[in-house]
């Protein structure tokens, strides 16, 4: 029987690796899977690689994971945000490497990663320094850049409701980046809101095939990023 | 000698597809193969044209013109199915999501090479589907055929004859006559179907067949 | 005001001009969008290049498309089914030219179109005669062959429902090229089982988001291809 | 000498934007835009974090935290509206699909290169966001901006000295002090604010100025 559900947060990440490759959901704090971060915090795995859009808000979930100096690289789009100082502060430091990749470049190239496409040309970048050293090239008399596909050991993603086979569904722009980065890695961890029984979602709109899917944990009430930064609150607690 | 009909070559693939497997079924006898499953195994069917949990052939009179397989037959869809387009499934297959895909063959090489696409000869039309992407997708190919062709010719042999579908990919032959594995040593019989000998098997086939107990 | 809804299928392809290149979707008789193919055939233009994954059956719909000798090239992956005779008649003939096209490559091929990404890699056919003359390239010890994206000046789609903005959803295996097809094209058109008003489709279900949809068509009772194939009945009528 | 208000070089930018029209608009005072389309003009809003049809600010107490713009900020979604994942949003942009980007500018070039994103200068943390997708995959990129800095500098100038986020791919600047086509034979002021002489505006740019009617 396949049954993808896992009991708690702790369990779902106590196999992730130290130097690890993690792609984490989110658009700002929308998506973000805090609660999977936070024990992926209480786990400890350290020199990990993070794909993420941003990089965290204030002292809690995904900037924690930086604060608490688990992370040797951070591969996004957007490192600064408001509320953001400790990416920067660590970076100015020299203590974490950063690969800036334009949004849609790193979109896609998660993307690629999940379809099994290991390069692709893309016109985004050419003529500024985020192309330098890479392979140009000219089609239909426009130059494109080529972009490699990224792959993970682990993607942590949170939806809306999930069945036991995986299938997953999202809410509103919470949806980002989940979708790609649970086919872009080779066990995708979802945090759920709600866990439902196998046929409550329509065939028709699941967004997340189960196939993309290797472990499911009910959070029923996910802690609110900015709710947490206005309160200055820090993790771990 | 026949060895084992079409059903029994399918119920020999079945018992292979472990519990959980995401699998994807060619047409023809891989095809059967879904319904000698044992129970208690949850299996999840891939049709590269748009669904994931596909299931079994609807009653009479309650098919869905848009509710079909990659062979164009009337299907059905399992509680927890989904339903998605082309490059979604195609994600599925190159991305090597998919644990296992069953295929027919015209050829199979002691390598693993596979054709079962076209004959190549002049004035056929060539046809290949998604054939070329499951190969080169799907973490692990088997084969189910005829072990020789009606003319009595061997279709696992030393090289391929005929154009490719892709090199190196078949992880397992299931013939009426044996099962074979496809090793980096070579073809090793895993299996011989009733009353078939290994000088019978190896004078129907034009490749070196090893024995496991060798 | 947006309002993409045009009257009828005849004067959806009105423009549709000699030396084209149209994408129509469909996967057999699922999704086939048979009524803007008669249109066209109505319509008379020709040296057409086609993109669909096959040849179409007996002779309504793309088989008559064809058979009408409308088609100079087709590009698709399985280029004879069950009842499929036009096309293998012209093909033997040397009245009609063929591309083809792994399954899942012309998948990708059209995502990429749509997606501005001018050529990609990929596995499939990889020691085949399908990438003879292909450029070919190592990745981590692997062999890719490098396929273009494909743009086409028209897709003809079918859908189950759609709003005035365009917005479509799809009916099961029926979705299969539609969605990749619609964003590949300049101009769209699409023929709709049935219209609805604008917001009825859940934001969070729509499947082609309007910006890829230029014209939407209702065609409430679409025929049915495989009936008309058992009924040997032929376009034009 | 102030010309034009940020709600003025908005309104200027919203009279442009045709009935129809898929637009993705930037931080600021881009985002003003929104507010000053002509009544009776059917305009869809895309954001990049995965959002068509996005609507106005929701009222006090009714924001979403997972319904939020590419800035971050609380968004409605309008009837019709539509979510989609980050590949899916970069499809449209990419894919030429959306016709209109507004956005804001640190310089711009005779030549309609922009740079909006970094200044180059060591120690700064560099931030691209969706800029560049945007710039090389929208058909028509405007610009507002102030016509100088802060410190007095022009920002529209021959050649950008901050690193690019995209070059000859601006059409149209929006300044305080006037509106300036980018043409493949330089800048045309096409409009000027209230009491801005030709003279003025030329001191305060660093490339050549044309009027239509030479």
């Amino acid at each position: 029987m396949i049954n993808k559900v896992v009991k708690s947060a702790a369990e779902s990440v106590t196999d992730i690796f130290d130097g690890a490759t993690i792609m984490i959901g989110g658009f700002g704090e929308a998506g973000s899977p805090i609660e999977l971060i936070h024990a992926l915090i209480d786990h400890g795995a350290k020199n990990l690689t993070v794909v993420s859009n941003n990089t965290g808000s204030g002292h809690v979930g995904l900037a924690a994971l930086i604060e608490n100096k688990q992370v040797k690289k951070m591969t996004c789009s957007f490192p600064r945000t408001v509320n953001s100082t400790v990416f920067p502060e660590l970076y100015h430091n020299g203590e974490i490497e950063l690969e800036l990749v334009p949004q849609g470049t790193l979109a896609e190239r998660i993307r690629a990663g999940g379809a099994g496409i290991p390069a692709f040309f893309t016109p985004a970048s050419v003529n500024t320094p985020l192309a330098e050293g890479k392979e140009l090239r000219d089609f239909n008399g426009q130059t494109y850049v080529m972009e490699y596909g990224i792959r993970a050991d682990y993607s942590l993603v949170k939806c809306k409701a999930a069945d036991r086979y995986g299938n997953l569904i999202y809410n509103k722009t919470a949806r980002n980046f989940g979708p790609i980065m649970c086919t872009a890695a080779e066990v995708s961890i979802v945090q759920t809101k709600s866990m439902v029984k196998l046929g409550e979602l329509d065939p028709e709109n699941i967004v997340t095939p189960g196939i993309f899917v290797k472990r499911v944990i009910e959070v029923n009430n996910p802690a609110e990023e900015s709710k947490l930064v206005s309160e200055d609150r820090r993790y771990p607690w | 000698m026949q060895g084992w009909d079409r059903n029994q070559m399918a119920q020999k693939a079945a018992l292979d597809i472990p519990d959980g497997a995401y699998v994807n079924l060619g047409i023809g006898i891989p095809e059967m193969v879904a319904g000698f499953v044992p129970e208690g195994r949850e299996v999840i069917y891939h049709t590269e044209n748009g669904l994931l949990g596909m299931g079994p052939t609807p009653a009479n009179g309650k098919e869905d013109p848009e509710l079909i397989n990659a062979g164009k037959k009337h299907i059905t869809a399992i509680s927890g199915a989904c339903f998605f387009h082309h490059a979604d499934s195609f994600t599925m297959i190159r991305g090597r999501h998919i644990d296992i895909c069953v295929l027919g063959a015209m050829q199979v090489s002691e390598e693993g090479d596979l054709a079962n696409w076209s004959t190549g000869k002049p004035g056929t039309i060539p046809a290949v589907g998604g054939a070329m992407d499951l190969v080169s997708g799907v973490k692990t190919i088997y084969v189910i055929t005829q072990h020789i062709t009606k003319k009595g010719e061997p279709k696992i042999i030393k090289e391929c004859t005929f154009p490719l579908t892709g090199r190196k990919i078949v992880e397992r032959i299931y013939t009426n006559l044996a099962i074979i594995d496809v090793t980096k040593n070579g073809l090793f019989v895993k299996e011989f179907a009733p009353g078939v000998s290994y000088e019978y098997l190896q004078q129907n086939t034009d490749a070196k067949l090893h024995l496991y107990d060798d």
